[in-house]
């Protein structure tokens, strides 16, 4: 461990790969594909020396490296994981192998630059996980905007200028403010350092500040209600690989900036808050439930779901303070919360990813994301009608898929904050269940809808590849997902150690 | 004579290009007239100045003052000439090609 | 011994995943006997179990397969406990299951989707034994939800059919509303016992009997009764008790054999067993033992009635497995759990029995399903019809026939019992016989007595089903004699052992266990009671009504128009859900989404927004005019506020 | 009362721009048309061996020549090095333009380097007389350069805004410096700053500052004195909107240094309340009006003067920390607008100027490189990292969030966010609008190269900016 | 002998008060440019009593001399429209005058203040009668002021390539003659012989 720069390597292989790839756009001729999965999958390999060489049983950052960078500002080149972190960067670079895959034969208006531009953001959303120095995060945080926008925006179905612009703006906003608070602390401590963040004496009224802040910023990401508007339209707009990555990691980093920043840098703040993020949770999971059920498009369907989903995941993270409050200060319980939140993001990255790419292979086929203009695909392809329904299974949150995990223990860990919590946040079961299925049926069962369903050829090799990699990890981490809460167990106790102390 | 009156000449000379700016809509010339006259409430301090503290500084800058002064209005006439026989015209009112 | 648990529950998964991944490779045929050796097998190795366990006498295995997650030291496992309880569960899911899947061969012969459904019913076997050997909650839930998955899958089979794909939905909703409740009860259970396993639950919860718990503020609740009626509300939908039972006439949807797979031996029996498995909790609070008898009894009642308005075969089937389901559940009110679990196996046999009946009838009538267009098939099959009475008196508790060994107990045992709603409960189970006996002989007479009301075609068609399908039919028919006879053991001797726990005060049981004395004794003891007189009058009338004088049943269904009507629409409970729910659900959706979300957030808040910014830039740059003499102004302007101010704010000024 | 040679050494750059400008003016009577490139690769020259010199010469310490008329210092030589280096850009970029346009006399590289000696002047300026002097030098070429297409009416109506509003920001500067020699009796910004370093804020003073700030912040462009800034950027020939928009803002950050800090920094808590004002409405109605902008060139004025107040945020903060922030985002920002004005000179052609921003339709498809440099430009222009751009606000910011001004940051951040929607408009217009000018876009080979390493500057500056931001906080301290 | 001051002061000042009011009013330019022409005598006087003998030469001859002529130049050059150039006059002098005169009124305050009052700085002793203004103006110019002074050359430089850059061209009625195509002509590119068919009458 240590000496070799792996996370580096993670983080600038794709990048620079993708800076060739893009080169090779000068060449007509050349394919870009094969070079960019090479990218990918030598990257997503990679990643995986991560997850072997991790150590479980500390909550320290591992694989660190360390190099000055800005001097003037105390900016280090910083990086290390921990339990957090590291699956989502798996996450990350295994997504990335997919989208790339997906967008092997549908995009055909520059495809060196559609690659480019993934691999260039799975780099960028490596070194968000990576990073630990909030400016080195900062600046992952918001390149990751400009190939995004750009996969959007040229890319993107007919409304995509509305959608991109939105898009960026919507998540520029967020983070500016985030930038402040940053700067204010590096104006305190003399560092960057997430980590010397994390001990920084705060009074009550700066730690509000900064956790409104940051709350801004992480809840435009996630995104939670009211500041979710964004994100049905980028979803719908955006090509399959740009929603894949959209709800599979990008969401993360929102869930992901409350555990690394809001929780251990601002404890007291969060705890004075709780309030308003499980609100705003509960909402998710309840009004979006309701508001997904009458979508007639698709992806929007699916985007509405990816934002109750993700409700789950914040709620898990912010119920500590409820349960310590209601247990006479004991925070047991709040592990279980967290890692289910942490869970939840996972897989929910890979469900939700798998379901865009559902609507991709039909979008592929038919040119439509109306469910309205479907009905019947059952009939004209079995194997992707198993697939979807395996997907939209996983995305009720059905038991022995992934997507039940992280729901169950969050919902285990509310009962212990309140009923009245665990009641709401339970009606995702029912929610979940109906707009899901109901879609499903709209669009795979009954009689075939009109020629176009009639036409439809069913899923080819590769398309079964990408939906069966995601399969097989949807139900490994369903059927056993000690592996994966094993790693996050430590980092995740010591977080809950941290913020159960007042800063004050 | 004290300081304070040719201040207040100079001011009274000031706020009259000031109102002179205000007053003449129509024409760049009495505009750069205008301009001439602060300079003048300018210089006139700035000899003042320069009497009261026994010091000539300022009456050097007055000198470089004058200078380019006059430096800027020919050059300032010639862009009027140029202005004008693009547009036959040098009323301020039409020089509005470019707004918003 | 645990090899031998492994392979019970992995053998139907087998068997599904060969039919199901690679049902082209292995065609038809192939599909269905791997499935049936995977059946088979468990079923072989269950009896194994059933002689290590009950002949043999050995303690329980309770033991974990392998640790699902641990977490805030949590261990969640998957686990088997496998006990009496278990065992009897066993031979019953994979006996019938066994049977349908046999039967299957013959019902489906036809259809395209013939390996999709040997696999589904396979995993549903799986998901099933899962579900009962579970010794600890999670996977519980895991079975629980399972089989809501797999019933989904098999109800909407045909998924060209609107009506298939409506139910199908409709059933894995209503599922989901009793699971909602069942995992907040699970949630409830780690709250207070820190632990998913069964034992430690079991062995803390005694202890935890007075502890309360404030839902509203201001009102104390136990905390066992809160957990139980938690527990209780998933076991509602699963078991289709009121008003979670919507789903359950709806499945009929599905290819028979599933039909009696849900009905007789998987899903519906999950809550029974739930319950009874949960017994040492159940126990400890009488507020919620008493919510599980009201609700039981008005579905035994309830739901009878509205077996006698339909016309579809396999409805009034379903509708007679609503009402005894709803015994099942009095049963578990008065705490008779093993009666419970004692009806629960009679009634899979003979109601497998039953709907493979129907299912025969289906088969010879071209998948005609309306009794009104049958009549006097007792000649052209007549092994179905043989079977199809076994069936039939075993139903509606006719003395000696298992049925009536189990129903006449749990009235007996409501009876005894003296528990709030115990009254009613006993007249509902009473007057529940009368019904019973009366639609299922309606059907009864309705299909294979009366004169012939189906046309030339079909009557040229009709014959004996195959040996696929009567072999079952004997092979149900046995037990449904003859099952009732092991109520010694089970109901009254100490067959459950450990694993039914019942507390001195309500043990209704031991109470009737005290009197009786053989089987013999109880048949000549059940042709004296209310019960037996009640069904006899039942079967009377239904002869009388219907083949006799079926101008009857028209004038009553005249005399009664209201009464009619409202059985009809099922006490409306669809028509609400579909208006109430589904609309309001989708109302509140739209309401929210257009209003909330495209009108407020998206058009007031970030469009708004963005049109004012747009709207102050078009306003702002007309200050921008052109005029020269406005730039000067502007100048000067700023100089003189400038000028204004920081003089003002100067220090001596 | 003599000028020691050793003094002549410090204005060595000074004196060879000037003999080399003269010596062009000359030598250009005598070039046919065709040959006029000489004056181009003189030019050239002259920028890149001043820089040489001033490098070589350059001292680290604040030394006065000139009986204090002249400092040389590191702030002043890293500054000048910047003015070549944009000046240099200017020029190259321009070259193809004016040659296109029948423009290419070598009046315009004489006016150019003069007015390039004016900020000489002005960033080495130590006497009140010396800024004045370099200001007038500077700002006089400028209007001339302005207006140097005569035969455009826009150039012409640009220069004479330029000239009449420039004129009266001067007499107020002036009035301003009256007052100020009036109250210490000295034009020497050192002897100013020595009496007022113990002197309570007076009236008259804070008076005098008032005066001092406006013309300042005339040169600068921020509101309410940057009525100019639109029209002249619009109006005049791009490569002179060009200098302009970058080697001047250089100059202005260091007549903003010499006047403000050096000479009245003991004012610094009356003047930092002005510019708090002036800083909040240049953001606000710098973004705010940019957004309502089609003329691509108009809408970089805009941008410019939002630019604007953030370098007034560096300022007012009062801190060296503050003035090395400012100093980065100046030098930087003057390489984007460089880079940008770059891209609409790459554009236009004979006949054609591509300064509205439906012209940049497509250009992805057209030429996906230079959209790509744009695409930086923009991108460093609002902020995103990991452009240069970003180091500039994130110093800054840094700068005032020091001095405990969250809220001004806060609002600095909040004005960013509009700013940002513009300057993506125009990837949107590049990358996802289609092309309607089906021209192939051949730019002259310097061109190409200029624009490609001013684009990638802005990057690698975005990934390292260390170095630079080192530089600033060394010189200014 | 103090007296004798106040009275030239406030009559010059009350002359260049009232030019400088009409430079501001009158509707002809020309007008305008000749009571600027007054104010700056009159204001050369003013800095005569300043003992800025030097300056106020300068002023004469430089500006009225130099400056105003070249106005006088420009504006009868471009012959301007006088009639609309007042239009609106009335109607924004309200505006003006206020302005102004806030303006006015916070310089008095200031200017009028202590810092500037005869306790702070008293007149200085007048100059002894060979005291020449001239010279010791000329001797800082060349040695303190030498690098100002040199730039002030380059502005003049400036000043005048500007001056001829702009409005410099070539007439475009001049005609001129090529010796070279004259003395190469032919007989043939005089005379060209057109045959024409001949008109005929309808």
């Amino acid at each position: 461990m240590g000496e070799f720069p792996l996370l580096s390597l993670v983080i600038w292989m794709p990048i620079v790969g993708g800076l060739l790839v893009l080169a090779t756009s000068q060449w007509p001729s050349l394919n870009p594909r094969p070079l960019a999965l090479a990218v990918a999958v030598i990257t997503f390999l990679t990643s995986l020396l991560l997850y072997t060489g991790f150590d479980v049983s500390t909550a320290d950052m591992q694989f660190p490296e360390k190099a000055s960078w800005v001097p003037a500002f105390n900016i280090y080149y910083q990086l290390g994981i921990d339990g957090i972190s590291m699956p989502l960067i798996i996450l990350t670079t295994f997504t990335s192998v997919l989208v790339i895959l997906a967008g092997w034969e549908v995009i055909k208006e520059r495809p060196a630059q559609y690659m480019a531009a993934f691999l260039i953001m799975e780099g960028l959303m490596n070194g968000v996980f990576a990073a630990l120095d909030a400016m080195l995060f900062y600046v992952f945080w918001e390149g990751m905007l400009i190939p995004m926008f750009l996969i959007i925006g040229i890319w993107g179905g007919p409304r995509r200028v509305y959608a991109t612009i939105k898009f960026f703006l919507y998540t520029f906003l967020g983070s500016v403010f985030m930038l402040v608070a940053l700067i204010y602390m590096h104006t305190l401590s003399g560092s960057f350092a997430i980590l010397d963040f994390h001990v920084l004496r705060l009074g009550l009224t700066e730690q509000v500040l900064i956790f409104l802040a940051f709350l801004l910023a992480f809840a435009v990401k996630v995104p939670m209600w009211p500041v979710h508007t964004w994100l049905p339209d980028a979803h719908v707009e955006a090509p399959t690989g740009g929603s894949v990555i959209l709800a599979a990691i990008m969401l993360k980093i929102g869930g992901y900036g409350f555990l690394r920043f809001s929780l251990p840098i601002t404890p007291d703040a969060s705890h004075e808050l709780d309030w308003l993020i499980i609100f705003m949770s509960l909402t998710a999971v309840v009004y979006i439930g309701f508001v997904a059920l009458v979508q007639q498009d698709m992806k929007k369907l699916i985007a509405y779901s990816s934002i109750a989903h993700m409700g789950f995941a914040t709620l898990g993270f912010f119920l500590v303070f409820t349960i310590m409050d209601n247990n006479a200060g004991s925070s047991h319980g709040s592990v279980m919360a967290m890692e289910g939140g942490m869970v939840q993001m996972v897989s929910h990255g890979f469900i939700s990813a798998a379901m865009f790419l559902c609507v991709g292979v039909l979008y592929d086929r038919m040119h439509s994301r109306e469910i309205a203009d479907y009905g019947g695909v059952a009939n004209t392809m079995p194997v992707f009608a198993a697939f979807m329904m395996l997907f939209a299974m996983a995305n009720a949150g059905l038991p022995g898929t992934s997507g039940f995990v992280g729901e169950f223990m969050v919902i285990l860990a509310s009962f212990k904050a309140s009923f009245w919590i665990a009641f709401l946040a339970a009606t995702t079961l029912i929610l979940g269940a109906a707009y899901t299925l109901w879609m499903v049926k709209r669009v795979m069962f009954g009689e075939v809808a009109n020629d176009r369903v009639a036409a439809l050829q069913d899923v080819n090799g590769r398309e079964i590849v990408i939906l069966g990699s995601l399969v097989f990890m949807v139900l490994l981490i369903g059927l056993w997902p000690a592996p994966l809460v094993e790693v996050m167990q430590v980092s995740i106790q010591n977080l809950v150690a941290h913020i159960s102390v007042s800063k004050l | 004579m004290v300081l304070a009156d040719y201040l207040i000449l100079g001011a009274v000379l000031f706020g009259l290009s000031v109102a002179g700016i205000f007053i003449n809509r129509k024409n760049v010339i009495i505009l750069l007239m205008c301009i001439e006259l602060m300079l003048l409430a300018v210089n006139t301090n700035f000899i003042a100045f320069s009497h009261f503290t026994g010091d000539i500084s300022g009456q050097v800058f007055v000198f470089f003052i004058l200078t380019v002064a006059a430096a800027e209005s020919a050059i300032g006439l010639a862009i009027l000439v140029v202005l004008f026989r693009n547009r036959h015209t040098i009323n301020v009112d039409d020089l509005d090609s470019m707004k918003g | 011994m645990e090899n031998i648990y492994l392979t019970i529950v992995l053998a139907p998964l087998a068997g599904a995943l060969l039919a199901g991944l690679f049902g082209k490779v292995i065609g038809r045929s192939g599909a269905h006997w791997v499935t049936i050796l995977g059946v088979a097998t468990s079923f072989v190795l269950s009896v194994v179990v059933f002689k290590y366990m009950v002949i043999d006498g050995n303690e329980p295995f309770n033991g974990p397969v392998y640790t699902w997650m641990v977490s805030d030291g949590i261990h969640m496992q998957v686990g088997f406990l496998v006990d009496r309880l278990t065992t009897l569960m066993l031979l019953v899911v994979t006996f019938v299951s066994l049977m349908v899947h046999i039967y299957t061969i013959g019902y489906m012969s036809d259809d395209p989707g013939y390996q999709r459904f040997f696999s589904y019913i396979a995993l549903f076997t799986f998901s099933m034994l899962m579900l009962v050997m579970s010794n600890n909650f999670l996977q519980l839930f895991f079975g629980w939800e399972a089989v809501g998955l797999v019933s989904y899958l098999l109800i909407g089979f045909w998924y060209k059919r609107p009506s298939a794909i409506y139910a199908n939905l409709k059933a894995f909703l209503v599922n989901r509303v009793g699971d909602f409740g069942f995992l907040l009860g699970i949630a409830a259970i780690v709250m207070y016992f820190n632990t998913l396993d069964y034992a430690g639950v079991f062995a803390a919860a005694p202890a935890m009997a007075g502890s309360t718990m404030q839902i509203f503020p201001g009102s104390d609740w136990s905390v066992m009764t809160v957990i139980c009626i938690l527990l209780f509300i998933g076991a509602m939908g699963k078991s289709a008790q009121v008003p979670l039972h919507v789903w359950l006439p709806d499945s009929m949807e599905g290819p028979t054999p599933i039909s009696a797979l849900i009905h007789a031996a998987t899903m519906v029996t999950a809550g029974i067993f739930m319950v009874a498995r949960m017994s040492p909790l159940f126990e400890l609070s009488e507020t919620a033992l008493s919510f599980v008898l009201v609700i039981g009894s008005i579905t035994a009642l309830f739901m009878g009635f509205l077996g006698l308005v339909q016309n579809d075969i396999k409805r009034v089937i379903a509708y007679s497995t609503l009402s005894q389901l709803g015994y099942m559940t009095v049963a578990l009110g008065v705490s008779a759990y093993s009666v419970g679990i004692f009806h629960l196996m009679t009634h899979a046999f003979f109601k497998a029995l039953l709907f493979l009946a129907a299912g025969s009838v289906i088969i010879a009538m071209h998948h005609e399903q309306d009794i009104r267009k049958m009549g006097g098939l007792r000649k052209y099959l007549p092994i179905t019809y043989w079977t199809s009475l076994v069936g039939s008196l075993a139903l509606i508790g006719f003395p000696g026939f298992a049925g009536f060994f189990s129903k006449d107990t749990i009235i007996e045992a409501v009876h005894a019992s003296h528990i709030a709603g115990s009254g009613f409960a006993y007249v509902s189970v009473l007057s529940g016989v009368f019904i019973t006996a009366l639609y299922s002989f309606r059907m009864f007479f309705l299909v294979f007595h009366t004169h012939e009301r189906f046309d030339e075609h079909t009557r040229a068609h009709l014959h004996e089903t195959p040996a696929v399908v009567t072999v079952p039919l004997i092979m149900l028919a046995i037990p449904s004699v003859v099952a009732g006879y092991w109520i010694d053991p089970v109901v009254f001797g100490d067959y459950f052992g450990d694993a039914i726990f019942v507390s001195h005060a309500h043990d209704v049981v031991g109470h009737l266990a005290e009197e009786f004395h053989g089987t013999s004794a109880f048949i000549l003891h059940g042709l004296t009671g209310p019960a037996f007189w009640l069904a006899t009058a039942g079967l009377g009338t239904a002869w009388f009504i219907y083949t006799q004088k079926p101008s009857i049943a028209e004038q009553l269904a005249q005399r009664f128009q209201l009464v009619y009507r409202i059985m009809l629409d099922k006490y409306g409970f669809d028509r609400f859900n579909e208006i109430f729910f589904a609309g309001g659900a989708r109302g509140t959706g739209w309401t929210l989404w257009k209003l909330g979300d495209v009108l407020l957030i998206d058009g007031l808040l970030v469009n708004g927004s963005a049109r004012l910014v747009g709207w102050v830039s078009g306003v702002v740059r007309h200050v921008q005019t052109g005029y020269l003499y406005h730039y000067a102004f502007s100048m000067i302007i700023g100089l003189l506020l400038l000028l204004s101010w920081f003089l003002w704010l100067a220090p001596g000024a | 009362m003599i000028v020691a040679p050793a003094e002549f050494m410090l204005i060595l750059p000074e004196i060879f721009v000037l003999s080399m400008t003269c010596a062009i003016l000359v030598l250009d009577l005598f070039l046919k048309d065709r040959e006029r490139a000489i004056s181009y690769w003189l030019a050239q020259f002259t920028l890149v061996f001043a820089a040489v010199i001033t490098m070589t010469t350059g001292s680290g310490q604040g030394e006065l020549a000139f009986f204090g008329t002249y400092i040389a210092d590191a702030m002043g030589s890293t500054l000048k090095v910047f003015i070549y280096l944009v000046t240099f850009l200017a020029f190259l970029y321009s070259r193809h333009y004016l040659a296109e346009r029948k423009l290419f006399r070598g009046e315009y590289y004489v006016l150019g380097l003069f007015a390039m000696l004016g900020m000489m002047i002005l960033v080495s300026a130590h006497s009140l007389l010396t800024v004045y002097l370099g200001l007038e030098l500077l700002s006089l070429s400028l209007y001339a350069m302005v207006a140097f297409n005569r035969d455009s009416y826009p150039c012409s109506e640009a220069a004479m805004k330029y000239f009449v509003l420039g004129a009266l920001a001067s007499g107020m500067l002036l009035y301003g410096m009256s007052i100020l020699y009036g109250l210490t009796g000295t034009l020497d910004i050192g002897l100013i700053a020595d009496s007022l370093k113990g002197q309570e804020a007076s009236v008259p003073l804070v008076f005098a500052a008032t005066f001092i700030v406006v013309g300042l912040s005339f040169k600068l462009g921020a509101v309410p004195f940057h009525m100019w800034v639109p029209d002249v950027y619009q109006g005049a020939p791009t490569p002179v909107t060009l200098f302009i928009g970058s080697a001047t803002k250089i100059a202005a950050f260091a007549m903003v240094m010499r006047l403000l800090v050096e000479s009245i920094g003991a004012l610094q808590s009356e003047w930092q309340g002005m510019l708090v004002v002036l800083a909040v409405l240049s953001l606000a109605i710098g973004n705010v009006v940019a957004i309502a902008q089609t003329n691509l060139k108009r809408m970089l004025a805009y941008s410019t003067i939002s630019h604007v107040g953030f370098l007034l945020l560096g300022i007012l903060s009062g801190t060296q920390q503050g003035y090395a922030a400012a100093m980065f985002y100046i030098i930087t920002y003057a390489l984007m607008a460089a880079g940008a004005f770059g891209m609409i000179i790459l554009l236009s052609r004979a006949g054609f100027e591509a300064d509205e921003i439906d012209d940049f339709r497509g250009l992805n498809q057209r030429n996906s490189w230079f959209a790509f440099m744009m695409l930086i430009l923009m991108f460093s222009m609002a902020g995103v990292p990991p452009t240069v751009g970003f180091y500039a606000k994130l110093s800054v910011l840094q700068a005032v969030v020091d001095v405990d001004m969250i809220w001004l940051a806060a609002a600095a951040v909040f004005f960013s966010v509009i700013g940002a929607y513009y300057y993506i408009r125009i990837i949107k217009v590049m990358y996802f609008d289609k092309a309607e000018d089906d021209q192939p876009l051949a730019p002259h080979f310097d061109l190409r190269l200029g624009l490609t390493a001013n684009g990638l500057a802005i990057l690698l500056l975005g990934l390292f900016p260390g170095g630079l931001m080192a530089l600033c906080g060394r010189v200014i301290s | 002998m103090i007296a004798f001051e106040k009275i030239v002061f406030y009559l010059f000042a009350a002359i260049l008060v009232y030019a400088a009011t009409r430079v501001i009013t009158v509707r002809n330019p020309v007008h305008a440019a000749l009571h600027l022409v007054l104010a700056f005598f009159t204001c050369a006087a003013l800095w005569l009593l300043l003992e800025a003998e030097f300056l106020a030469i300068t002023l004469v001859l430089v500006y009225v001399g130099a400056v105003m002529v070249l106005f006088l130049f420009v504006v009868m050059m471009l012959d301007i429209n006088t009639s609309p150039i007042r239009e609106g006059f009335i109607r924004y002098l309200p505006v003006g005058l206020s302005v102004a005169g806030l303006m006015l009124f916070e310089m008095y305050l200031v200017v009028h203040s202590r810092y500037f009052s005869a306790g702070q700085m008293p007149a200085p002793v007048p100059h002894a009668a060979d005291y020449s203004n001239t010279r010791e103006l000329g001797s800082v110019l060349y040695t303190d002021y030498v690098y100002p002074f040199e730039i002030a050359s380059v502005i003049l430089v400036v000043a005048i390539i500007a001056a001829i850059a702009l409005t410099m061209r070539k007439r475009k009625g001049t005609k001129t003659q090529n010796p070279a195509e004259q003395v190469k002509v032919r007989s043939t590119d005089r005379v060209r012989v057109i045959k024409m068919e001949a008109e005929t009458k309808d």
